[in-house]
């Protein structure tokens, strides 16, 4: 797969702005695979996202994981949300990454990304995560009187209450 | 001019009467049906039926219990336990329990199997009656042909 | 007699849901006010089984994802794992990997027309498209053994290599899914009537499609030129040449359209790969037991129903610690509400069939 | 013969013979039908039960015989089972005025092989016919679930608009006959050597659309439509009552086409009649002829299906206000033009 250098300045120049335009915000960047990787604080995601989609181009969310990062060293937050922005014509690859801490929120991406909807829907079905500012949170595969989270590492894998 | 010559297209229906056409044409034309329980369409050579253990040409099981099917199988459908006699080279697999139901056919013990002991056959008639005809035990996978389809589906009124 | 709006219930039995899918209908008497997709009825907790298997375990199981194109599931997961474990996949099984997925294109293809004609009504179209079809399902059954749920593609490359009489036998495979397309451009292309249901229905600009989310045919019906084996190649599609088919106005027509160019660029590509075949392996040498280092890695391909994404996330053990998949049709699933607003009930029908969802990948 | 046998038991037998007569005609259409349209599709179709699959259409109503016969509860009991009855009953009494093929001689006693012949049987038969959707209308509406109701409201408003085409072009051919008499139209095409099917093609086309529509038959099948409303007007029924309305539904079909035959393509007249090289055609009974041609117009029933998609519900109905209906008008202005001047 065919990496040129143009790839490379062109996630330079958005990682400058990024960190010139959210000073606190930003706080870690690297270049993982030609793609570039940031990390940031959760409260700036929405006003990040909004700068991302229309100045810098990124019209498409592909997609939203999230990573239960239960017993790892990461200390701030247990769940890591992972958002991939992708821009068309281009194709430029951009990943970022915010931490929640368990039952804590982070601003929803649907009023920037329409498609965000379902994707923060699952996530909170399989994980729990709540986003603030989603239109309808709620379950999206598991029947609404469901309790718990399935995709989390604590979730029991033999079946709960005697197995039922 | 060429909206004349739609216009006319369109009401004396060309457009329906050229899709007539076709399926007439198609009427008359070979049918694909194959009458299933006389005529049988084989399948491929390398089809993945029903898996089977086999022996070697002196009639002695192939299987030497080494459990790698049992490792490399995604849905565990293997028990199986190994003893090795007095004075023989290889263990021999003393229980070999396959769950019929379990299998999703992905072929990776045939691939890491050793002694190319279990393999594939090209039997595809795996329906059956009975919860235990689903399992296998170690003499039931060398079961073939009518004996395999009396051990899966012995209890029904049309196999008697 | 106070006239008021009632919300219809569609599925998840329903003759054209494509699989367990649940539409709650807002309708007035039979125009439609707002389209809310039930899912859920097919989940199988994919994702929480991958965990617990070892990576070459999880091939077969991507299978069940979109289980009318089972190659490029494997495909997209493969290629990701390859990515995260930076393993080498040789020239050849690139160009053998290429074959499979085309190949599995025009069989997905050709099942979403026999199921969109049949939705309209024209169900024999249903039975000269699967009639095809079955040419490529053959095709399958003699390369890896199995028709729908093949695991063809494994880490490092395909199951087998293409020896020369499988090759002939897909050329003229190849040669025969034309004609048969005839008889259904002949009974659909200028039929008034499918015209009249398929023409200016559900329709979706560009920048609404871009918004959505959209993939795939769909997005590219609404004139939007995005193909990841253009945009972002994988596999060596970059050495073939073929074009994007694009479609005007993004309604149900145009994505017919779409899809069946697609068919016809798909033989194109594969005859190109059988042409240029390379020597040497057919897969890469990989570990039984295959343990990557911790890191995580992101791929998609341009999958029969749109952009196919895998996250895979390592731990060092053999197993993967998350594999997340990026569903195409979840996604564009969401743009039905937007498509079906203001339309009839029976449209609805005709529309959901034009997006080509597959409950099994959006369930997961 | 005694005045017994010739006012009892032949008006009995005559009414047997046609009661029998659509029976047949359904079960010979079910197996047609599903015959046609397999071969169409590459496939055998059914071949397995009797010779060739006869008797596929006689288990059939045997296992809905034996079916049970499920009543939802929230169903109006009444409309619920007079629904069928009324369909059935309908398509059933119109064949009692159409004339089935040329009078027989049997000695002295000329057999007319049809029960009734009446000045107006042309406005008796289109009038049962209508009739006919009160009973599709009930049963959906009285099932009293979603589905059925829209079916029945689609059937409703399909069938009520398609009837002015259909009547219209059927006065064209009244015009033509200077009669309603079904047999006086025959007899009328047979002195005028000419079949007003040739006569007035446009009065057949655009007959024939509306009368595929009546019956609610594709590409017009949206009352119940498989893909949309799951079976339409008749979802909730079952057992023997769903047989009544799959009987009827073909019956109504087997009327709508010997209408066409007697209408457009003289009932039981040999074809070609004013050709005199054909006359040997003669020798051959009415009956057959009648026979032979409605044959054609189901297979061209089953074949119209297998072929198209279906309309929607608005563009079916604007292509009968804004398309057939003008056309019927216009075509009826041109033969009461040629008619006056003649």
């Amino acid at each position: 797969m065919p990496e040129d250098a143009a790839d490379r300045t062109g996630l330079d120049g958005i990682l400058e702005a990024l960190t010139g335009r959210f000073p606190g915000a930003v706080l870690a960047g690297a270049f993982e695979r030609n793609e570039l990787s940031v990390r940031l604080a959760k409260e700036s995601l929405a006003s990040v996202l909004r700068f991302l989609k229309d100045e810098a181009g990124f019209n498409a969310l592909e997609d939203i994981a999230v990573f239960d990062n239960l017993g790892a060293a990461g200390g701030d937050g247990r769940f890591t949300v992972v958002y991939r922005l992708c821009r068309f014509p281009g194709a430029l690859r951009l990943r970022l990454a915010a931490d929640v801490a368990e039952g804590a929120s982070l601003p929803s991406a649907v009023p920037v990304y329409r498609s965000a909807d379902w994707a923060a829907r699952e996530a909170f079905d399989m994980f729990g995560v709540l986003f603030d500012g989603h239109p309808d949170l709620r379950r999206i595969y598991m029947p609404d009187d469901f309790e718990g989270h399935p995709l989390r590492k604590d979730f029991p894998l033999a079946g709960r209450n005697g197995g039922a | 001019m060429r909206r004349l010559t739609r216009f006319l297209r369109s009401f004396f229906l060309v457009d329906m009467l050229s899709g007539l056409l076709v399926t007439l044409r198609l009427y008359f034309s070979r049918k694909v049906t194959v009458a299933y329980p006389e005529e049988v369409d084989e399948p491929a050579e390398r089809f993945r039926g029903i898996l089977r253990l086999h022996k070697d040409e002196a009639g002695e099981p192939l299987c030497i219990a080494c459990k790698a099917c049992q490792r490399a199988c995604g849905t565990d459908c293997f028990d199986i336990e190994g003893r090795k006699e007095e004075g023989a080279k290889f263990m021999r697999p003393v229980k070999f329990d396959w769950k019929l139901d379990r299998c999703s056919f992905c072929g990776f013990c045939v691939e890491v199997c050793p002694t190319n002991a279990i393999r594939f056959s090209r039997e595809f008639r795996l329906t059956g009656v009975r919860k235990d005809g689903l399992l296998f035990h170690r003499d039931e996978m060398y079961l073939t042909g009518d004996d395999l389809q009396e051990h899966l589906c012995g209890g029904c009124r049309r196999a008697a | 007699m106070e006239l008021r709006e009632y919300d219809l219930n569609m599925g998840p039995q329903h003759p054209s849901t494509h699989g367990v899918l649940r539409l709650k209908l807002a309708v007035d008497n039979e125009v439609v006010l707002g389209v809310e997709p039930v899912l859920g009825y097919l989940h199988r907790g994919m994702e929480k089984l991958w965990e617990s298997l070892t990576y070459h375990q999880v091939v077969p199981l991507t299978d069940r994802l979109d289980y009318l194109a089972s190659l490029s599931n494997n495909l997209g997961y493969c290629l990701t794992v390859e990515k995260l474990a930076g393993i080498e996949v040789p020239g050849r099984a690139r160009y053998i990997r290429v074959v499979l997925a085309e190949l599995q294109r025009l069989a997905s293809h050709l099942a979403w027309v026999g199921f969109m004609a049949n939705d309209i009504g024209a169900m024999s179209v249903l039975l000269y498209a699967f009639e095809a079809r079955e040419d490529v399902l053959d095709i399958f059954e003699e390369y890896c053994g199995a028709r729908l749920t093949l695991h063809g593609i494994r880490i490092g490359g395909a199951v087998r290599d293409l020896d020369a009489p499988l090759v002939a036998r897909i050329r003229a495979v190849l040669g025969k899914v034309p004609d048969r397309l005839d008889d259904v451009r002949a009974l659909l292309d200028e039929n008034r009537i499918w015209k009249e249901r398929t023409v200016g229905v559900g329709r979706l600009s560009g920048a609404d499609a871009v918004a959505h989310g959209l993939t795939g045919p769909a997005l590219r019906a609404s004139g939007v030129p995005w193909d990841m084996r253009k945009d972002i190649p994988y596999s060596s599609y970059d050495d073939f040449d073929f074009e994007v088919p694009l479609g005007a106005n993004g309604d149900v027509y145009d994505r017919y359209l779409v899809r069946l160019g697609e068919i016809g660029q798909s033989i194109r590509i594969v005859r190109q790969a059988l042409d240029g075949l390379p020597d040497g392996e057919f897969a890469a040498k990989v570990p039984r037991v295959l343990k990557i280092a911790p890191g995580e890695a992101f791929h998609t391909i341009e999958a029969p129903k749109g952009v196919l994404g895998f996250t895979v996330r390592s731990n060092g053990t053999d197993k993967p610690e998350r594999v997340k998949m990026r569903s195409p049709s979840f996604i564009n699933l969401q743009a039905l509400d937007a498509m079906c607003r203001g339309y009839m009930f029976s449209d609805v029908i005709g529309i959901l069939g034009s997006l080509d969802i597959v409950l099994g990948e959006i369930d997961k | 013969m005694t005045p017994f046998v010739a006012d009892v038991l032949i008006p009995v037998g005559k009414i047997v013979a046609v009661i029998l007569y659509p029976m047949i005609m359904v079960v010979v259409m079910i197996w047609l039908e599903r015959r046609v349209v397999a071969l169409m599709q590459l496939r055998l179709g059914p071949n397995r039960v009797g010779f060739q699959g006869l008797a596929q259409p006689v288990a059939d109503a045997v296992k809905l015989f034996f079916k049970e016969d499920i009543r939802p509860r929230q169903a109006d009991r009444l409309l619920f089972n007079i629904a069928p009855v009324l369909v059935m009953f309908t398509s059933l009494l119109a064949f009692a005025f159409m004339p089935l093929g040329e009078p027989v001689r049997i000695g002295a006693y000329t057999l007319t092989l049809w029960i009734a012949e009446s000045p107006v049987g042309l406005l008796i038969v289109l009038g049962l016919s209508s009739i006919s959707v009160f009973g599709v209308i009930f049963g959906g509406w009285a099932a009293n679930s979603k589905y059925p109701l829209m079916g029945a409201l689609r059937s409703v408003v399909q069938v009520l608009s398609y009837e002015i085409p259909l009547g219209l072009t059927v006065l064209t051919v009244a015009f033509a006959a200077r009669s309603m008499d079904l047999v006086e139209i025959v007899r009328r095409q047979e002195s005028s050597g000419v079949w007003y099917g040739f006569l007035m093609p446009v009065s057949f086309v655009v007959f024939w659309i509306s009368a595929v529509a009546e019956t609610n038959r594709a590409p017009f099948d949206l009352p119940e439509a498989e893909s949309e409303l799951v079976a339409g007007y008749h979802t909730e029924y079952s057992g023997m009552k769903f047989a009544y309305f799959y009987m009827a539904e073909y019956a109504h079909m087997v009327l709508v086409s010997s209408l066409v035959v007697n209408l457009f393509f003289g009932g039981w007249l040999a074809p070609f009649p004013s050709v005199p090289a054909l006359d040997f055609l003669e020798v051959v009974p009415g009956f057959v002829w009648y026979l032979v041609k409605i044959m054609f117009f189901l297979y061209l029933y089953v074949w119209i299906r297998a072929t198209f998609p279906r309309y929607r519900f608005d563009s079916l109905i604007r292509l009968v206000w804004k398309w057939l209906i003008p056309l019927a008008l216009l075509n009826f202005l041109v033969v009461a033009l040629v008619r006056y001047l003649r």
